[in-house]
């Protein structure tokens, strides 16, 4: 037995986190929903579902469809817009011990300004994450987040508006990932989270009609993982700021293949639904795992990928 | 609300691709109320990745609960294939249910299929005088018998596709014939089952001005009001566009929805 | 019981197949490999390893690492070089009373034309299919099929060389898709077939090192339908030319997916290492699900979605 | 080779962490040698997705054929709670095996953990008194009882990490020390076990001319050469750069293999 006790902390530049694991937007809606199941104070924080200038009904249902080890969803985007969100949301979380990052968008760049301007000088609202996976009205509705002039538009409208750290997420549908990366570094952005979800379809083959009343839908979940871990490690590689790994992330080996990738936190997604305390459990598997290899500060693991396989190492058939 | 392993007594067939599973919870047997479901996880995998949902069908004093579903695709047969003892993982209660009656007045209860489960939950906690069960099925095999959920009702009113037991045709026929029979006595009417035979029963009653509570089915994520998956529309054209079946229902009164859209 | 004898029979272009199940390139070796598990002249068509002008000895290994739903490869494209091919391989492939297609790649334009070139007048080679998911060494290590230039531009040097259909297989790894789809439709292929594997990793979590020697490899699996089914819709709107859809196809009812979807055909690939016999299975379950309906022909299905969806639809309580 | 539902007759644990499973087949238990493998899909899922390589352990006049496994991760897991009478998918038996050794000389066969599985079969193509059986493992829980799979040798060294049973140490230690003791008498070495011992062992062979079959290990897909997955690094200059585990092997002549790839 070690009397180690090992240290989680980590800092996305002036944000400090009591440990690496958020809840992603989306998937936590606005964090109060889990409160009777989990002790959202032991998150390192949590990512509120995505919030616009005004109240978003969304997309008519289904919205939802399960695939193989992953999900499609098309939500819409529905939420209660900022000043709901001001009104009925913000008290409950400013009572909150942990990070709150309020996940912002727009269908047009003034817009994703003006939510940020909404949230200056708000107490309790450690961070904006600017979703930038969101039809670009302006741009016949090609998605912000795949271009990288875009994709810098927004941020710095952002960041003119916001006295906060702004993190930007980005969208996987994209050829290349670090030009999309490097152009929001260079505006300003303080962090990166990625992937965003992997566009996507199903059909209902009896009926032939696509499942979702969308069309389209976002896939996550364990599926996705291995696009997202390629991505988060390319962009790590190609910036400086700090980057936040999100997609299929199940349990705490999951995420701690991120954080050697160089992640320095992890968002979980899908996961919550699946398990609803599943944060908790991927935290105390991140500090077992950390006290068992004596290892003292997480920070430690952040970043440590070794390229050299050992093709000895495929076997199973160890002595 | 609690999210725990529960473990599972018993998994028998009681009709054609129909189950009933009684799992051991005391939070969730003490504190469901009829209408309230569940999200089970039918076993420990990615594929299928979700859990599914289940309307509580029954408890017991013994800490049980029970649910009765229908095998409809590879969730639900993974669960009928679950061994006495497996523990699953289960979240609930969950969601609104019905509004328990009051004694003395007609509460007519219109089950279609596997609508059927939520539906015998709220019949035991309803005076059986005031009781009429009404329920609809494809054919005689796969029809349920109460019994083997531990309720006698006195007055059940069965409809089949086939005619193979009681009224050929669709059992909101034996809701306009009643209707037509009672004259203008009083009833309520909670109803669950596929959303076309809920949407005819909403005009009916709409129509009529019966009182009448619906319990309706969606793709849930979350069922904890926290996804949006779960979504259906409201007749209001004011506040709340959307409901969330898992957290606003999946009880509601007929009236609130917005029938046209389904 | 009904009598009706559906047909399965499709043309890709000038190309006639049997029915329209095709075992997907590097997943059926070079066909021989499975002909003592299943009758291969069962098959609408097989399509082989993708042939490269000299052997490729490929990447060290580990080349493979199962996924949730998936697998990643990295094989680095190893094959035995067309001369060996057209000596070793084409005799017996000759013999075959099925479509055989003819996978091929190259590192430079020059080297896709010569391959092509090879092929000119060979006997029992029904169609060339153009891996355009090739590092580009000429542009730095890009891929040439995630630029709708560079497609084109190999996709007109093999035409010119060859006197047989080409179907050009897109990489999914792109922002638009149909961009890459419309130029290389332009440029004369016959056919488009789609899709590749999408780019992904997955780390050791005891070794801290990548589980492929190669770090990154391609995922394939029933875990990236949604997304292949999401390109080949979209690839279908937007050009005229046949589409072939690929990806995660496990059975008939996932190929039913991609048909209704409006392609003209499908392929096999990863299935084809859980199930060897996946194929007549799929081809066994059209056959059924066509007569059970009676319909005529497999083509009453192809591009008969239906885009309204039924709200009504989502539940599971049928009466 | 065929592909077939091949009925599970047992599946018992036979050491720490190690079972054994007969599974029937009479295409697959009548054509098997020493040295070949199966790949069986461990349930009817997509997760995990691929089969998984077993050496063929042995097989019976019943038409039996076993295979001996190691707990390492969700494949073999979930392959140890498969209950008997279930239908496991198995396709077999594929690749090449050992060499049998003409009688008159000594056998060495070397394991190293879980590589048993392999020699097991192979010792019983051996007359006993050629035979010399090694084993290596952590620690004398792991250690397999080979009667438990059908098999008296009466010459077995075994070697433990932890001195737990026999030799305290490498099973290569218990080779060194062999050919230190016989001199300049011939033999032949047949070994399977992890890629660090048989790089080791062949080392050793190689150096001492001693003729040496190595059964090998990789990542597969197909197991029918067709996606060369499974690629290990040949010691010639000329011809195949790599060999397919899955169909030139596994098992191979030691000098055939480059062993500074590994
Ligand atoms: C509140 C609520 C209570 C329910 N109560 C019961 C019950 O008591 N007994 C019972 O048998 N069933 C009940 N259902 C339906 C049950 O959840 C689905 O039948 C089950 O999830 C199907 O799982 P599957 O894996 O077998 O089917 P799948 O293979 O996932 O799907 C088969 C079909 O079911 C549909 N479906 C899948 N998941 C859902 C879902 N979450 N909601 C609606 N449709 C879905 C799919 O669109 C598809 O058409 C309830 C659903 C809800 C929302
Ligand atoms: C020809 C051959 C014969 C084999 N014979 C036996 C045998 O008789 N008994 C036995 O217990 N094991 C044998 N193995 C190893 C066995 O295939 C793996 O232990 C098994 O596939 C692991 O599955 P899993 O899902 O439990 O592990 P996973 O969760 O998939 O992986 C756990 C670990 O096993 C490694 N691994 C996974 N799949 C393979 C694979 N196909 N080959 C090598 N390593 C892998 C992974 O890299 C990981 O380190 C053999 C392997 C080969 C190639
Ligand atoms: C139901 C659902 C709703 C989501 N809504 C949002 C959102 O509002 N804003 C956003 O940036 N991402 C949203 N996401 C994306 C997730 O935050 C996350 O990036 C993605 O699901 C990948 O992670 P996962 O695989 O762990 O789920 C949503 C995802 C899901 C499944
Ligand atoms: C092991 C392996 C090798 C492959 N080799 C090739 C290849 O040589 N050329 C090619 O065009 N595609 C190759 N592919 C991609 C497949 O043909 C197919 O496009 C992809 O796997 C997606 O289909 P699936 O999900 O059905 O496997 C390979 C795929 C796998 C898994
Ligand atoms: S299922 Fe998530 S909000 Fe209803
Ligand atoms: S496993 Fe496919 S070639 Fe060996």
């Amino acid at each position: 037995m070690t009397s180690i006790n090992s240290d989680l902390s980590v800092k996305i530049g002036t944000l400090e986190l009591k440990n690496p694991v958020l809840t992603a937007s989306g998937t936590f809606g606005y964090g109060s929903e889990f409160s009777s199941l989990i002790d959202i104070n032991k998150l390192g924080g949590i990512v509120v579902k995505g919030i616009s200038l005004r109240p978003r009904a969304g997309n008519p249902p289904p919205r939802i469809v399960e695939t193989h080890c992953g999900m499609l969803n098309a939500i819409g985007l529905a939420n209660i817009g900022l000043e709901n969100f001001l009104k009925e949301k913000l008290p409950w979380l400013q009572s909150l011990s942990t990070a709150v990052i309020v996940n912002i968008y727009g269908h047009s760049i003034e817009e994703y300004a003006a939510v940020a301007a909404g949230l200056k000088g708000v107490e309790g609202v450690s961070a904006i994450e600017i979703n930038i996976s969101c039809p670009n009205v302006e741009c016949g509705g090609m998605v912000f987040g795949t271009d990288p002039k875009t994709s810098a538009r927004v941020t710095e409208a952002v960041l003119k508006e916001s006295d906060k750290p702004v993190i930007v997420k980005l969208s996987p549908n994209v050829t290349d990932i670090r030009a999309i990366a490097i152009s929001v570094e260079k505006a300003g952005a303080y962090a990166i989270s990625l992937i965003n979800t992997l566009t996507g379809m199903a059909i209902d083959v009896e009926k032939r009609v696509p499942k979702l009343a969308n069309i389209t839908g976002g896939l996550s979940g364990p599926a996705i993982r291995p696009v997202a871990l390629y991505m988060v490690y390319q962009v790590v590689k190609a910036v400086k700021i700090p980057v936040i790994g999100i997609g299929g992330i199940m349990n705490y080996w999951d995420a701690l293949e991120f954080l050697i990738a160089g992640a320095r936190a992890i968002q979980v997604g899908t996961a919550n639904f699946v398990e609803p305390d599943v944060s908790l459990d991927i935290i105390e598997g991140l500090k077992r795992f950390c006290m068992d290899r004596e290892i003292i500060s997480i920070d430690d693991i952040i970043g440590t990928l070794n390229e050299k396989v050992d093709p000895g190492g495929q076997g199973t058939r160890t002595n | 609300m609690i999210e725990q392993e529960s473990e599972v007594i018993f998994n028998k067939k009681v009709a054609d691709g129909t189950f009933l599973m009684g799992l051991r919870s005391y939070e969730i047997s003490s504190g469901a109320k009829p209408g309230q479901f569940v999200m089970l996880r039918v076993r420990q995998s990615f594929d299928p990745l979700l859990r599914r949902p289940f309307s509580i069908c029954g408890t017991r004093e013994d800490d049980i609960f029970l649910i009765l579903y229908r095998l409809v695709g590879r969730g639900t047969t993974i669960l009928s294939h679950v061994g006495e003892g497996t523990k699953l993982s289960v979240t609930g209660p969950l969601g609104k249910g019905f509004d328990i009656p009051k004694p003395g007045r007609k509460s007519l209860l219109i089950a279609g299929g596997i609508g059927i489960a939520p539906l015998i939950f709220l019949a035991r906690k309803i005076k059986m005088i005031d009781l009429i069960f009404m329920a609809g099925y494809g054919s005689l095999k796969e029809v349920i018998d109460l019994e083997s959920a531990g309720l006698k009702v006195p007055d059940i009113r069965i409809a089949t596709d086939d005619g193979t037991l009681g009224h050929k045709g669709l059992v909101t026929d034996l809701l306009e014939s009643y209707m037509t029979m009672s004259g203008n006595e009083m009833f309520k009417v909670f109803s669950c089952g596929p959303l076309h035979m809920l949407k005819r029963i909403a005009a009916i009653t709409i129509n009529s001005g019966a009182e009448c509570q619906v319990s309706l089915e969606a793709s849930m994520a979350c069922g904890l009001g926290a996804c949006q998956s779960c979504a259906v529309k409201s007749s209001s054209d004011q506040g709340m566009v959307y409901y969330h079946v898992c957290r606003d229902g999946p009880v509601f009164p007929a009236k609130s929805i917005d029938w046209k859209s389904i």
